[in-house]
């Protein structure tokens, strides 16, 4: 383990992240927009565990925890709206909700 | 009673969220239950508060009853502070009593969401107070903005037909003035840190910024432009006869009442300490607005068809005469100045309230729908009388009292301006007696108001402290002027740019009466005074 | 004792509130004129104390104010003016109380005579505090007070749009004079500096010790303040150019007029003018300004009487002309004299009133002379009574009106030209000022002898039959008649020469008007009998030329109406004072108000700013929002994300 | 060495699946990349000596987050539609693409600046569960702590008043 630079999990970390973005951006299937949102939050969390490792100290671990209990709630809710909106507008492509529109 | 001003402060806010939760019906008694409490727990502060006593914030002895400071943001060096000065209190006391007043009024007059009504009202209360106590910007900036709230609540789900339109431009115009201020605030903040090398947000610290004029200017202009939208000041006075117009009756009467003197307010306590000399440079131009607004005012109130809006423009001209007392600095004006925000808040909230009524009758507040009413409603009639007369400044109501000290106080350097100012005092005679004869004289005509009842045993309850205070403070104003007197002597004190200081050091001089009879007792009074000359500590002298 | 005066009217006050309804009007009324009646015997005592002290009576009830520089008490100074003043007020007061509840008793609305007697009785407050302040801020409360009382009782039946719009104008009208006051006031105060005060003593004190202040004896200062002042006097006490108040103003109930518009309040101007004497002497401009002005309005004012149908404004115009008098009287220097026909009017105007009040009473609201005459034989308790104030008014010998129009208007002549020097010392203002007294008394002569034949000779031209007054309005008029005949006694002219009684008045009054240097030694005092007997015979000549036109051959009036028709229909059209400051000053304003101020000003230019700054907001936002706010979450989203990516970019890049 | 490579072959999986997650048409299948991602996740915190975090991760997001998601998918029948963003929006996708991008470019330019090498050897107690409930418990993140499991709560109720057809 001694070779492995700093900048190998944290970049994994970054890539994971702007994978979860451009899943956000990209998709229209709201369920893998959720997912990609995940995606995202696991990348941050990767970057706490690792610094949290480099600077010997848990509270990035505490974080993530945070970040997972925030996460579960996110994704308890967010599916929950999904299911709403799949009973009533019988789709859950994020195209065909423009309620927003100004 | 370290806490009593918080306690004060937040007891509405409290009362709010209850209020929120309650039925409609429950909600108007727990409304009025907790105003009256907060009013009776403020009372309490002007016993407490010594006029010629010391308070505890270094430089700053009219400042008295301080709760904190705590700290809030601990990193930005913000804080939580509150205290009263002498000028502070009146208007936190005439704030706690006419929420009271106003709850009752709604009694009758609204009907739908009783209890966010209710809840609304207690809302802005705290806010409204939370202004006036306030000795950290910040903090008072977060009140300053916390009325916002509830009131574009207030005018935009109770209002009237226009409401949506009144209540934005209200929100929009008042916006527009804090956030500049709020510019000038985090300026001045920045400089504190950069001049002191601590961050602080506190009243009394960033008195003592020196600032260069070029700053000063742009940071006084800000200022003055978020009150002068508030007092309103001629050109920025046209939300308010839109929101007038179109608030419930409560809106209006806490709108006229304290929300307009938050900006009087505000340039006694931040526009002019903080910026002495381009006080002295712009106060002339602020004048000649002050004195336009006075008469103009006045004027386009004479023609106006709707009560209300009569009464709206009554209050920019009235509101442009305390101006011109602040602007007059010296003591008579500014106590004027004073005086004539209390007056104008319980007489102009009387005058609402009366419209109000009015109102609930007829559902009208055309002019020409009225005519005779003195006949059908004599009660009525004769609180329209006193509530008038003391609008127009008739001796021996409260109005005058103001309007004479401010006159008085600004003959001295402004000889024009008070002349013309003067004007507006006939046209308000003008204007008053004439809406009042078309509505009470006359022979009763229009049909629908053949059998109008006279006022009923609630609307009695809430006119009658109204018009107490406004006989009271119109013969015995001794005591209201002397809980003022040292804060007014005070911020004169700071506003006086190192030019005219020597102006106030004769000032402070024992003055020499030729008193007939009682030279002795003048004496030991000018002693009395002089012991307040060292309250002119370092505030400001740093500059 | 002395704050129980003015406080007794104001507990009656208080007590008719309370009352109100419940009250009838006997109880009402009794209960009012007890409440005068008492003060009037305070005031007596007051009188009697201050004759046998020689000294004035104070009293500080309570601080008032203490701001800066100014410091006001509610305090109370008689001195013999005020001593005098209190006496009148309460004591005509008092009678004209008892009068008003004879009078009231055919009142529609019976239940609303408390009301009558509560402004009745805060009028006497008010003028009471007028008098009795021992500042200028106390005097204007209680100047102002009257005003108020002077509007609640004109529109008294408010439900007369015409009387409602009385009340109001002559508000207004006093209004526009208070300003004046109040400037006057202010710029006083400021003028004295470091010695500010608004005591009328200490003031009367600072101002010997130092004239050089206000700009010593004619100085710019004194004379802008003296003129203010007496612009407030001219609204007060319906001078020119604010007269035109005082005619509509009775529209109220005549015993509000005897009271309010005869006796006691529009002589407030003079009793302000004989206040401040001292402050006034110092300026020989102002002194001129207030003399001519006076002068110029008694000749308007008379010329308008000698027209008018109406007795009550026939008694009106009277009113202001005879203020004239006073005015020119004070105007001269002649405070004691002004103030002398202030008593004396004071008597006889108010019986005049009352009396006219008699005849109005007795024939139901009828106030057109027209359809009056031959009232002698129905009314003759009233009659009588009148006739001795037509005597003491137009100055028959032995009558009060006599020795205080006399004294004026030979002080007049006697006037040095330099002490009024309006138009320069040389310009012979005090013979002209004469000639106008002498030409209105005339006048005065005529209109009232035209107004007595009018309303007592011939035959009666009315509906109802009439009917003479009840005792309780007898009385006071038979007791103010008794005080015109003898009214003049107080103050004996000196060519009496009786020393142990002759001026009086003068004597007692000699140290309030001690501060004012003022001589009367301009021409020869030998040509005063001559001047006063020529005046005589020119009175007696109107009165008989009266009785020839509208007794003997009433057609030559008509005839002569109509041989000069825009004189006659000016003179009763009031020369169209009205109707000119309807067209240069109300219309205007009214006009400038809605065309200018408010459609344009703040509907078109600022509200349509801040609406154009809105729409030009809400046009920009519909026009992005096609391109940016499509409604679409990842939209923004993408918004963030392209956001983020500048933050970072900047970060990173440093660009 | 060997945990060398595995570190490395780790990351590769992360990354694989990851980008499996955003690029499937089918949301089950996403979603069982996803989990797999979560294993190998799972497996790096692990070798970075976050023990609690690993188990966490597999008993939190790989169990319960994920069996969720499944079951919505299942429970709403999806099939393989919802691709990319439609047609017309393909320019925002393309956008959508490089801003991503974009981030991720800044955020590997930032990473060039860290040299640092992950540190060879931690104490045994290192992201024990002891010693993370010791910082948890007693320390200034029990409030958060407490109040993060009334955050659990309000969304669990949350979740059922929104998805319940009537309550």
């Amino acid at each position: 383990m001694d070779q492995i630079d700093l900048h190998i999990p944290l970049g994994l970390s970054a890539a994971l992240f702007v994978i979860g973005m451009a899943g956000v951006l990209t998709r229209k299937n709201a369920l893998i927009v959720l997912m990609s949102i995940e995606l995202m939050l696991n990348g941050v969390n990767l970057a706490f565990v690792a610094l949290a490792r480099q600077s010997q100290s848990v509270d990035g671990h505490i974080f993530a925890i945070f970040v997972m209990a925030v996460a579960a709630a996110e994704a308890a809710v967010g599916l929950a709206l999904i299911i709403l909106l799949f009973r009533n507008k019988v789709t859950v492509e994020l195209d065909d909700l423009n309620l927003l529109k100004g | 009673m370290d806490h009593l001003l918080s306690f004060v402060t937040f007891l509405p806010l409290v009362g709010a969220l209850l209020v929120f939760a309650c039925s409609d019906k429950l909600a108007r008694y727990m409304a009025l239950g907790v105003s009256l409490l907060t009013f009776a727990a403020s009372l309490p502060l002007w016993f407490l508060y010594q006029a010629d006593g010391r308070g505890p914030v270094q430089g700053w002895p009219t400042m008295q009853l301080v709760d904190g400071p705590y700290p809030w943001i601990r990193d930005l060096g913000i804080q939580y502070m509150v205290g009263v000065d002498g000028i502070a209190l009146l208007l936190v006391l005439l704030t706690t009593l006419l929420t009271p007043i106003v709850i009752l009024s709604g009694f009758g007059s609204v009907t739908k969401q009783v209890s966010r009504y209710m809840g609304f009202m207690l809302l802005l209360e705290t806010g409204m107070i939370g202004t006036f106590v306030a000795l950290d910007t910040f903090l008072f900036y977060v009140f300053w903005e916390l009325m916002l709230i509830p009131m574009y609540f207030l005018i935009g789900i109770w209002g009237g037909k226009q409401r949506l339109y009144a209540t934005i431009k209200f929100f929009i115009y008042t916006m527009a003035g804090s956030l500049l201020m709020l510019v000038a605030i985090l300026v001045l903040y920045a400089l504190h840190h950069a001049q002191f090398g601590t961050w602080s947000a506190s009243i009394v610290d960033l008195y003592r910024v020196n600032l260069s004029w070029n700053t000063e200017k742009w940071l006084f202009g800000a200022f003055a432009l978020a009150f002068a939208i508030k007092v309103p000041m001629f050109p920025f006075h046209t939300w308010l006869p839109d929101a007038h117009v179109e608030a419930p009756t409560g809106g209006s009467v806490i709108l006229a009442g304290v929300l307009l003197k938050m900006g009087t307010f505000g340039f006694i306590r931040y526009a002019l300490p903080l910026f002495p000399e381009a006080t002295e440079a712009f106060g002339p131009t602020l004048i000649g607005l002050a004195v336009i607004g006075v008469i103009y005012g006045a004027l386009v109130a004479m023609v106006q068809q709707d009560i209300k809006k009569l009464v709206a423009y009554s209050s920019v001209s009235h509101m442009g005469i305390v101006m011109l007392g602040l602007f007059a600095m010296n003591s008579m004006g500014l106590s004027g100045a004073v005086y004539q925000m209390l007056s104008h808040g319980l007489s102009t909230g009387a005058l609402f309230l009366l419209v109000g009524i009015l109102y609930e009758r007829r559902h009208t507040r055309e002019i020409s729908e009225y005519g005779g009413l003195a006949k059908q409603m004599p009660l009525f009639a004769f609180t329209f009388m006193v509530v008038m007369l003391s609008s127009i400044g008739l001796p021996g109501l409260n109005g005058f009292v103001g309007e004479i000290l401010i006159l008085m106080g600004s003959f001295e350097h402004h000889k024009l301006a008070t002349g013309l100012a003067a004007t507006g005092i006939i046209l308000g005679a003008v204007y008053m007696l004439w809406v009042y004869q078309r509505v009470m004289f006359g022979k009763l005509t229009n049909p629908k108001n053949q059998d109008l009842p006279d006022l009923s045993r609630r609307e009695i309850v809430y006119m009658a402290p109204l018009l107490v205070l406004i006989v009271l403070m119109g013969v015995y104003p001794q005591p209201f002027l002397a809980k003022m007197a040292p804060s007014v002597d005070q911020v004169l004190a700071q506003v006086q740019p190192a030019s005219a200081r020597t102006a106030t050091a004769r000032k402070a001089q024992p003055r020499s009466k030729a008193r007939r009879g009682s030279k002795a007792v003048r004496r030991s009074k000018a002693q009395r005074g002089e012991r307040g000359a060292p309250r002119i500590i370092n505030l400001g002298t740093g500059r | 004792m002395l704050w129980l005066i003015p406080a007794l009217p104001l507990l009656g006050v208080v007590l008719l509130g309370l009352g109100n309804r419940r009250l009838s009007r006997v109880v009402a009324g009794s209960l009012a004129s007890g409440m005068v009646g008492l003060s009037a015997l305070l005031s007596f005592a007051t009188l009697a104390k201050v004759i046998a002290t020689h000294q004035a009576v104070s009293q500080t009830a309570y601080k008032w104010m203490d701001v800066g520089p100014l410091d006001v008490n509610i305090g109370f100074h008689v001195d013999p003016l005020a001593a005098v003043m209190i006496c009148v007020v309460t004591g005509v007061g008092f009678l004209i109380h008892v009068y008003a509840i004879g009078y009231m008793d055919e009142d529609k609305d019976a239940e609303s005579c408390w009301r009558f007697f509560a402004y009745l009785n805060l009028f006497i407050f008010a003028m009471l505090l007028l008098v009795m302040a021992d500042n200028f801020l106390l005097m204007f409360v209680g100047w102002e007070g009257v005003g108020l009382c002077s509007y609640l009782l004109i529109g008294f039946w408010f439900e007369n749009e015409a009387f409602a719009a009385a009340g109001k104008k002559a508000f207004v009208t006093n209004r526009v004079g208070d300003f004046s006051f109040v400037l006057g006031l202010v710029w006083l105060f400021w003028a004295l500096g470091d010695q500010a005060t608004i005591d009328f003593v200490q003031l009367q004190g600072v101002l010997q010790a130092n004239p050089a202040l206000v700009g010593g004896v004619g100085g710019f200062a004194v004379t802008g303040i003296c003129l203010l002042l007496f612009g407030g006097a001219t609204g007060k006490s319906a001078q020119i150019p604010l007269f035109i108040w005082l005619p509509d103003a009775m529209a109220g109930p005549t015993p509000v007029s005897a009271l309010i518009h005869a006796a006691t309040m529009v002589t407030s101007g003079i009793y302000m003018i004989c206040r401040l004497n001292f402050l006034f002497a110092m300026s020989p401009v102002a002194m001129g300004a207030i003399a001519l002005t006076g002068a110029l309005t008694a000749l308007l004012a008379a010329t308008i009487a000698i027209t008018q149908n109406d007795i009550k404004k026939v008694l009106a115009y009277s009113t202001v002309s005879q203020l004239g008098y006073m005015f020119m009287g004070v105007g001269i220097g002649a405070y004691t004299a002004g103030f002398f026909h202030v008593l004396t009017h004071a008597f006889f105007k108010a019986l005049l009133f009352l009396g006219a009040g008699a005849i109005i009473h007795a024939l139901h609201h009828e106030q057109d002379m027209r359809k009056m005459g031959g009232l002698r034989r129905h009314m003759r308790g009233t009659y009588w009574c009148f006739v001795a104030a037509f005597l003491a008014i137009i100055g028959v010998p032995g009558f009060s009106g006599f020795f205080s129009k006399d004294e004026i208007l030979w002080l007049t002549f006697a006037t040095p030209p330099e002490q009024i020097a309006l138009f320069g010392p040389g310009f012979p203002l005090p013979t002209i000022l004469w000639g106008i007294g002498v030409v209105t008394a005339a006048l005065t002569a005529f209109y009232m002898s035209r107004m007595m034949f009018m309303t007592f000779a011939g035959e009666f031209r009315g509906h109802h039959a009439p009917h003479e007054a009840p005792k309780l309005m007898l009385l006071p008029l038979v007791a103010l008649a008794v005080l015109s005949v003898v009214g003049g006694l107080i103050n004996l002219p000196h060519w009496l020469h009786m020393p142990a009684i002759e001026g009086g008045l003068h004597h007692f009054m000699a140290p309030v008007f001690a501060g004012a240097a003022v001589r009367f030694d301009g021409v020869d005092p030998s040509l005063e009998i001559p001047l006063m007997v020529g005046t005589l015979v020119l009175i007696g000549a109107s009165v008989a030329l009266a009785y020839q036109l509208y007794v003997k051959s009433p057609a030559k009036a008509a005839a002569f109406a109509e041989r000069f028709p825009r004189l006659h229909h000016g003179s009763q059209n009031k020369w169209y004072v009205d109707e000119l400051y309807e067209a240069a000053i109300i219309g205007p304003i009214l006009k400038l108000s809605t065309q200018v101020l408010h459609k344009v000003v703040d509907v078109r230019i600022i509200d349509g700013l801040v609406n154009g700054v809105a729409q030009l907001t809400l046009g920009m936002g519909r026009y992005y929002s096609r391109f940016i706010h499509v409604g679409q979450i990842q939209a923004y989203a993408l918004a963030i994300a392209v956001g983020t990516a500048v933050m970072v970019l900047v970060y990173t890049v440093g660009v | 060495m060997f945990l060398s490579v595995l570190f490395y072959l780790f990351a590769l999986g992360t990354l694989v699946s990851a980008l499996s997650v955003v690029t499937r048409k089918s949301p089950i299948a996403a979603a069982v990349s996803l989990v797999c991602c979560f294993f190998f996740l799972s497996a790096l915190y692990a070798m970075l000596d976050a023990h609690f975090v690993a188990v966490t991760q597999v008993l939190v997001y790989a169990g319960a987050i994920m069996v969720l998601f499944i079951f919505v998918i299942m429970l709403l029948n999806l099939r393989g539609e919802g691709g990319l963003v439609r047609p017309t929006w393909a320019p925002r996708a393309l956008a959508g693409l490089a801003a991503a991008g974009l981030v991720g470019t800044g955020i590997v330019t930032a990473l060039t600046a860290v040299t640092a090498k992950l540190a060879a050897e931690t104490s045994p107690e290192f992201g024990t569960i002891e010693q993370v409930g010791k910082t948890i418990f007693g320390g200034p993140y029990l409030l958060p702590f407490e109040v993060a499991s009334v955050l659990l709560t309000v969304a669990m109720v949350g979740a059922v008043v929104l998805a319940k057809r009537e309550l």
